[in-house]
């Protein structure tokens, strides 16, 4: 987009006009989503404990209901305990929100449509997801209340604890697809839904279910709320706070969920392809996230993108509903079902998957991957020869097409102009750069 | 305004931020505090090593340092931070012979920083768009024990294997020790207890 | 130089990473908090870490043929694993020296002076 | 038939497998209560399937054992008949199936054809003889050189002994399952009486029992398999370690362990007499093997001659002398030239035309090879005495025989296997396997110990009452009867008899082994009439005893002694025929006849019949288990029919007929130049015909005669005495009182050797222990006290004041200096940071200023 913009515009203030829309768009998703989900909450859990939720605000089912609340809470006192520590309790929700609003800055949405594409975006969501935690902790201590602070110890540990199974499990997915490309990973699951990974081997269908148990827990959702554990903690870690700061949590909240769902849609569940590969009969689709681009892929990877939100928010209501279907655990239960369970359990599926890789090369429902890249990265992988550095290279830039549109740029850079060639050498890490792609020669 | 190099301007971003809060962490006298600042150093730093072309070091600067690491620390720091202990008071004296030494030291890194003119950047014209330019697939082949780049590398023929073979051993053992660390310290509480009333 | 107009070199990397450097040396000097060193000990190890992963670099240098190549990040990749294990340990010894001693204070840890 | 020793091998490892895993494991399987005879049985078993499946190899490769009319090849001159070999190996090669000699040449085993020459190369009888096989698996030696290995030698006489070996040890070991049952638990041993005059309590031994039986049995079979006279020695050595271990078995029981002792020590008197046969063995020959065996010399086969070969350098394998006096040895090495293999080779084996095999080996190998000169006759005497030493000492000859008494001590099924079946028998192989490197005279020597053994044996066995020690002592009297066969030319005869009386032996012990169990004593005075108790025991005993009569229906068929016995008898007739001089022998073989039979049917009826003695022993008697009187049938059975031989029809390859029984096939097994007789003595006047001149009618029909006839007389003479009890037998006694006494006390033999040996040696022992305490105590104590003296002086001195003083003054220093150094270990952790920083500064500056100075600023 920056430099389709770039033709009109100084490169600089294109680059920026792209970052700037590209933020806007995220920043809309997470919003509306926010929004939406509370509402959504308020139904399901209404449902499920057999009421109505919310009817009236806005007319029929109570839509507008949100929108109330966040007027309320903005309009609210926002007080702060006398002996807080002034900057962080004020900085700590923040955090949060940045961090899990971050996230999705690496998240494909649909073939090649990622804000920045990374090639290791996957590795990078996980990163960053696991900087959350801060927010919690530092409101827990900050608060200057044994409350807070047992909220925030406990979701330290607990956090800490989740981040290694959920890791585990994210690997599945990586190692059959031989890359930490989320983009490559769901564009391996093109096709029929028999493509989508969960269906990969039986293994992988045990670790969905093991990332989804982890997942409520790295979001501290019920049955794994613990720091906000109302029970035994007033409120947790967010007792003291009130208003703007206290919603700012929640948003904060949501947002992950819906992060950590859309990430399962995309590590498991096809991401954005539907169970039938419509457009590619249709042949419109793109082909690769470095096709040119074309306005039958722009209208596939529009429905792409409705296709994962879809999926998210499937996710997100299947969180609540377990939410406000099963009680809470004491700490050494989650504990336990963190190392006890489920990591042992991610083990022994990654092993078993490494096994089933290698048994049956290709899988058995999922046909060969379309992404090239990734059958050369698992051979340069078994075989570590000379050339396979060559296969490193190709891997990196995705396609051949690719490094000949790429080089074009690199034409255009030479003139002076870094910032042009600054987004896309981002968007598609197809820059062939000699000296970085041919690490064995130099 | 078509002049500005975003590359460079991201450093400054970056850099400024880790200077800005390692300082900081020197100055500050809350420990809490610290944490948070050392938090935001790192952060920056695995933004830096973004622009340096390391995207997958950068990504486990995140993820282990800021994710991991520093979790840990604060998480030791609230087991200890009561009352007290928040700030223990330097003496000045102190202050001056650290800052002293410091700024010692300081001036030695600068002047070897800056005094090889090849380290001081391309040509301008060359675009020093760096953001992840290894993919990850190369430091994984590596680690797999693909001999280094220089052929001349005498006795590195299994490239980093057995440190990789070691590190995980290393890990391993560390896991366990700190375990048993924490087991014990609990065993011993009631008998500190009762030295305590003693003394 | 105007750093925003031209492409910055391994040498701002390193004066970044000498101030890291410098800091977590007198963090470790002059904190009495056994954790406030700890915390000194990981910007002295980021310091170092940065030199690493600017020298890998082969674009913050005029000619890229001495770049350090992946071997600089692989060694970054180990001080980091390295430091998190240093950091577990450290941890551990910082908590049971709390519980012995009920404090953190290094300055009271000289049992063993000469 | 390649891989028939590596069937023999694995028959003898599979007990040491079993013996290693009941030491390893045993004491763990008591404590879970397996039983460990599972083990030791299965792999005795094992061991007899293969040894038969092996004896059924051989029978098929060498074809059935024939019949021939020995005079006619007798008397048939002895021509040369290298070309006949020739002749019959090429008909070999086309013949492939019924001769040994088809196997592929340079295999590694080489074939001597013992029979084709013995038979003097007529060609009809080519096919009787059955090849040895003899080879190294292991060989310590360079090739070439005179080897030590580990070899094997396989002829018929082995795979027979493998199969009577491994069969009656199965059956020990089924029958020893029942039998050493209590030893499955604690057992309290009622005839120890500790000190504090409790009864000893211990541990059951069951798997102890076993471990041993299951070494016994490998180190038997290793003897039987063993291919040169040092790997007999040190197999023979196992054995008798095992009959120590097994005869004190009891080990709390004095009398136990005097006998292991006893047994031991009379056995080392044997070897030390082998050792020098040994000895005088390798001096002459420069070799130990039995066979010829072809190994790889210079890149070409060669056929390096065993020690038969050598000493039997005549044309027909007679020990030939030269005419001043000196045994001819055939040349130790000879040619297997690649061109014709087989025929070379056994005309390199037998050594007819030898001045051309003389000068081919020497020229070949004489470098390499130390050719063995010919040398005196007598040192070949002293080889043949000295090894028979050895079988006098394990097979209890005279004088040497006291210990196998006293090795009744052991549990029975011991004594049934060590001192029927195997141990003794062991004795009478190695003089059967060594038999061609007899002179006349050492074989005159055999017999006559042998005959004094026989009736010694026999008279004592008639007044003892322990029911053991009359097996015991008949075992030693048949053992007499087979050295006295051997001694006097009757080889087949010996190991015929050797056979036969190992099975009948053991049934018998076995037999009286429950009957023991039954009655817990061994008293036959207080035994009797055990008959209607215990009717399986009963009868298959009296079967023992009919078969070890030699009972049987002259000329029609008889059960198996009959045969052994009138071979031997036939035999005896036919020496005493030649030289009268020797005419005690025949009396002597004979007269044991009768007495045999005499206490063998005393010990019967004593046992059996009429009314029970002891009431109280008769109640408590009972029949033995199945386990232990099923084997008792089995071995009945066998000792019925071992003897018999069943004519197979004829050969088609020659017109003879064949038949299959054990005296047949060792016919085939007869050793080398031993046909037409041992030869003739040459210091005595001694002159051996062959046994087939035995099997001449006349001599026959007499020695069927003479054999039953005693055999009858003894068996009535008991009968009226202990089955009607009309004479009796203490009457007898009394009116023979110095003669009966003379004979219960076994002739005072172990007085004897107390008086000879005992007390001259603790006399000897005293003194030298008096020496010791007095002189070397006082030349030791002295020393000491004056070292002590010494060092004490050098301590005060050296130690103390000097190199104390150095280490304190030195210590001081460093002390000082450390406390010194104390003050900078201040223990602030900050000020280390420090130190360190500004270590690494001053570092760097100094540095930068010398590289400064360097670039020349």
């Amino acid at each position: 987009m920056a430099e389709a913009l770039s033709e009109y515009l100084w490169p600089s203030v294109a680059y920026l006009v792209t970052g700037v829309v590209h933020a806007l768009l995220l920043l809309g998703l997470v919003a509306v989503g926010t929004v939406i989900f509370i509402w959504m909450e308020r139904k399901i859990a209404g449902r499920i404990q057999d009421r109505l939720g919310p009817t009236r605000v806005g007319g029929k089912f109570g839509w507008l209901q949100t929108v109330a609340d966040g007027l309320k809470l903005a309009t609210k006192e926002d007080t702060m305990p006398r002996d807080a520590d002034p900057i962080l309790f004020k900085l700590a929700p923040y955090i949060g929100l940045c961090a899990s609003y971050a996230t999705f800055i690496v998240l494909p949405f649909a073939t090649g449509w990622a804000a920045v594409s990374s090639s290791i975006s996957i590795f990078l969501i996980i990163a960053i997801l696991g900087l959350e935690v801060f927010s919690v902790i530092l409101a827990g201590y900050a608060s200057g209340s044994k409350w807070s602070l047992f909220g925030g110890m406990r979701e330290a540990a607990q956090v800490v604890s989740y981040e290694v199974p959920l890791g585990l499990c994210v690997l599945v997915p990586v190692m059959i697809a031989g890359t930490m490309d989320l983009n490559a990973i769901g564009e391996m699951q093109r096709g029929w839904f028999t493509n989508w990974l969960v269906f990969h081997d039986p293994f992988t269908f045990i670790v969905f279910w093991v990332y989804l148990t982890c997942a409520t827990a790295s979001v501290n959702r019920a049955p794994f709320d613990l720091a906000e554990a109302e029970s035994e903690l007033v409120a947790g870690f967010h007792t003291e706070y009130s208003g703007v700061r206290w919603s700012v949590f929640f948003m904060a909240e949501y947002n992950s969920m819906l992060l950590v769902s859309m990430l399962a849609s995309i590590l498991f569940l096809g991401g954005w392809h539907g169970p039938l590969p419509v457009f590619d009969w249709a042949g419109i689709a793109y082909e690769s996230a470095a096709s040119p681009f074309s306005w039958g892929g722009f209208l596939a990877n529009v429905f792409g993108i409705a296709n994962l939100i879809l999926k998210g928010f499937l996710g997100v209501a299947v969180m609540m509903w377990v939410r406000w279907t099963l009680p809470r655990l004491r700490i050494d239960q989650v504990m336990r079902t963190c190392l006890k369970y489920c990591t042992p359990i991610a083990c022994f599926c990654f092993l078993g998957a490494a096994i089933w890789c290698w048994a049956f090369p290709g899988g058995v429902l999922l046909k060969p991957a379309p992404f090239a890249g990734v059958r050369e990265t698992d051979e340069m992988i078994f075989t570590l020869s000379a050339e396979a550095t060559d296969g490193v290279a190709n891997s990196s830039g995705e396609e051949a097409d690719a490094g000949e549109a790429a080089t074009g740029e690199v034409a255009a850079s030479e003139q002076g102009e870094p910032a042009a060639q600054q987004p896309n050498s981002v968007d598609s890490n197809a820059t062939p750069e000699p000296a970085a792609l041919a690490g064995g020669e130099q | 305004m078509e002049g500005v190099n975003w590359h460079s301007f991201y450093f400054l971003l970056f850099g400024m931020t880790a200077c800005v809060f390692a300082v900081a962490v020197v100055l500050t006298g809350s420990i809490v505090r610290m944490a948070f600042y050392l938090t935001l150093c790192l952060g920056a730093t695995a933004g830096l090593f973004f622009l340096a072309g390391a995207g997958f070091v950068g990504a486990m600067q995140l993820l282990i340092y800021v994710g991991g690491t520093l979790v840990l620390l604060i998480f030791g720091v609230m087991l200890t931070a009561q009352g007290p202990f928040v700030s223990m008071k330097t003496r000045a004296g102190e202050w001056v012979v650290g800052g002293v030494v410091g700024a010692m030291l300081l001036g030695l890194l600068l002047q070897a920083a800056f005094r090889v003119d090849d380290w001081m950047g391309p040509d301008p014209g060359v675009a020093s768009a760096a953001m992840e330019k290894t993919p990850p697939g190369e430091l994984g082949i590596r680690l797999l024990g693909k001999p280094g780049d220089n052929e001349q590398a005498v006795g590195f023929e299994s490239g980093y294997l057995l440190p990789f073979e070691i590190v995980s051993v290393h890990l391993l053992v560390v896991l366990i020790g700190s375990a048993y660390l924490a087991r014990t310290k609990r065993r011993r509480r009631a008998t500190d207890a009762a030295e305590a009333e003693e003394s | 130089m105007n750093l925003l107009a031209e492409p910055v070199g391994a040498s701002h990397f390193m004066a970044v990473g000498a101030v890291m450097f410098v800091c977590g040396v007198v963090c470790m000097a002059t904190k009495r908090n056994g954790l406030g060193i700890l915390m000194g000990i990981e910007l002295v190890l980021n310091g170092a870490n940065l030199n690493f992963v600017a020298f890998s670099s082969e674009f913050l240098r005029r000619n890229t043929e001495y770049a350090l190549g992946v071997d600089g990040q692989l060694i970054a990749l180990f001080v980091i694993v390295l430091a998190a294990a240093e950091a577990a340990v450290a941890l551990a010894i910082a908590l049971n020296y709390y519980n012995n001693h009920a404090t953190i204070d290094v300055d009271r840890a000289d049992e063993l002076k000469g | 038939m390649d891989y028939l020793p590596t069937i023999l091998g694995a028959a003898v490892l599979l007990p040491l497998i079993s013996f290693v895993v009941i030491v390893l494991f045993g004491a763990a399987m008591r404590k879970a209560h397996v039983p460990t005879n599972y083990i030791a049985t299965g792999a005795i078993v094992g061991s007899f399937v293969l040894s038969f499946t092996a004896m059924c190899i051989w029978l098929s490769v060498n074809g059935m054992p024939e019949v021939h009319e020995h005079h006619a090849e007798h008397a048939e001159p002895h021509g040369d008949s290298g070309d006949h070999d020739a002749e019959d190996h090429g008909a070999d090669d086309h013949a492939a199936d019924d001769h040994a000699a088809n196997s592929t040449p340079g295999d590694g085993s080489q074939f001597i054809s013992l029979q084709d020459e013995t038979t003097g190369g007529s060609s009809e009888n080519a096919h009787h003889g059955a090849d040895a096989l003899a080879d190294d698996w292991y060989s310590i030696s360079p090739p070439g050189m005179p080897t030590i290995g580990i070899g094997y030698y396989i002829d018929t006489l082995t795979v027979v002994m493998f199969v009577m070996v491994t069969f009656i040890a199965s059956c020990i070991h089924f029958y020893a399952a029942g039998y050493m049952h209590e030893e499955l638990h604690d057992v309290t041993d009622h005839e120890v009486t500790l000190a504090d005059g409790k009864h000893l309590h211990r541990p059951g031994r069951f798997h102890r029992f076993f471990q041993y039986l299951s070494l016994f049995c490998f180190s038997m079979l290793g003897l039987v398999i063993a291919g040169n006279v040092l790997m007999v020695f040190v197999f023979w050595e196992l054995v008798g370690v095992c009959s120590y271990f097994l005869i004190g078995f009891y080990i709390e029981r004095k009398s136990a362990s005097n006998a292991a002792n006893k047994a031991f020590i009379m056995n080392r008197v044997g070897d030390f007499g082998m050792l020098i046969g040994l000895a005088a063995v390798w001096a002459c020959f420069g070799t130990f093997a039995f066979g010829d065996m072809e190994v790889e010399h210079e890149g070409e086969h060669v056929t390096q001659a065993g020690l038969f070969s050598m000493v039997r350098s005549g044309p027909h394998h007679e020990i030939e002398t030269t005419d001043d006096g000196l045994v001819e040895v055939g040349p130790a090495i000879a040619h297997a030239a690649a061109g014709q293999e087989e025929n070379e080779q056994n005309d390199a084996t037998n050594t007819e035309d030898g001045e051309a095999e003389d000068g081919e080996g020497e020229s070949a190998v004489g470098a390499v090879i130390k050719e063995p000169s010919n040398f005196a006759y007598g040192l070949l005497i002293v080889a043949g005495l000295g090894i028979f030493c050895g079988c006098v000492g394990k097979s209890a000859q005279f004088p040497l025989q006291t210990w196998l008494p006293d090795a009744m001590e052991g549990p029975t099924p011991v004594s049934a296997l060590v001192h029927s079946a195997t141990m003794v028998a062991a004795g009478v192989y190695l003089v059967g396997r060594f038999y061609p490197m007899f002179t006349p005279e050492v074989l005159l020597i055999i017999a006559y110990v042998g005959g004094i053994t026989l009736f010694m044996a026999a008279t004592i066995a008639i007044t003892a009452t322990d029911i053991k020690r009359v097996l015991a002592y008949s075992t030693v009297s048949q053992l007499g009867y087979m050295m006295l066969a051997l001694g006097i030319g009757g080889w087949v005869a010996g190991l015929f008899h050797l056979i036969t009386h190992a099975f009948f032996k053991s049934l018998l012990f076995m037999c009286s082994g429950s009957v023991i169990h039954a009655c817990h004593t061994n008293e036959m005075t207080e035994m009797g009439g055990l008959r209607k108790k215990m009717p399986w025991t009963a009868y298959t005993m009296l079967v023992g005893c009919l078969a070890i009569a030699g009972a049987g229906v002259p000329f029609v068929i008889g059960l198996s002694g009959y045969y052994s016995k009138d071979a031997i008898i036939a035999q005896a007739i036919s020496f005493t025929n030649v030289n009268p001089a020797h005419k005690v022998l025949f009396f002597v073989a004979a007269g044991g006849a009768a007495i045999t039979a005499f206490y063998m049917f005393r010990l019967w009826f004593m046992t059996f019949a009429g009314k029970p003695r002891d009431q109280h022993v008769f109640d408590h008697a009972h029949e033995s288990p199945k386990v232990m009187y099923v084997p008792l049938v089995v071995l009945a059975v066998l000792a019925v029919c071992v003897g018999w031989s069943i004519p197979m029809g004829t050969s088609e390859a020659t017109g003879a007929e064949q038949q299959l029984g054990v005296s047949a096939l060792l016919e085939t097994a007869r050793p080398v130049g031993t046909v037409d007789g041992a030869g003739t003595g040459v210091d005595w006047e001694v002159v051996y015909p062959a046994e087939a001149d035995s099997h001449a009618e006349e001599i026959h029909i007499t020695a069927t005669m003479v054999a039953f006839g005693t055999a009858v007389a003894g068996f009535l003479l008991a009968f009226v005495m202990y089955g009607l009890r009309r004479i009796s037998a203490d009457e007898v006694a009394k009116q023979f009182a110095p003669v009966h006494g003379f004979l219960r006390n076994k002739w005072y033999f172990d007085e004897l050797y107390h008086i000879l040996f005992f007390k001259p040696t603790h006399f000897v022992a005293k003194l030298v222990a008096r020496f010791d305490r007095r002189a070397i105590d006082w030349v030791i104590d002295g020393t000491a006290k004056v070292a002590r003296k010494v060092s004490d002086t050098g301590d005060a001195i050296i130690d103390k004041g000097l190199i104390d003083g150095l280490v304190n003054l030195m210590a001081g220093w460093i002390y000082s200096v450390a406390s010194w150094f104390r003050n900078v270990q201040t223990g602030k952790l900050r000020q280390y940071v420090l130190f360190i920083v500004l270590g690494t500064v001053v570092l760097f500056v100094i540095i930068e200023y010398s590289s400064f100075l360097g670039s020349g600023h």
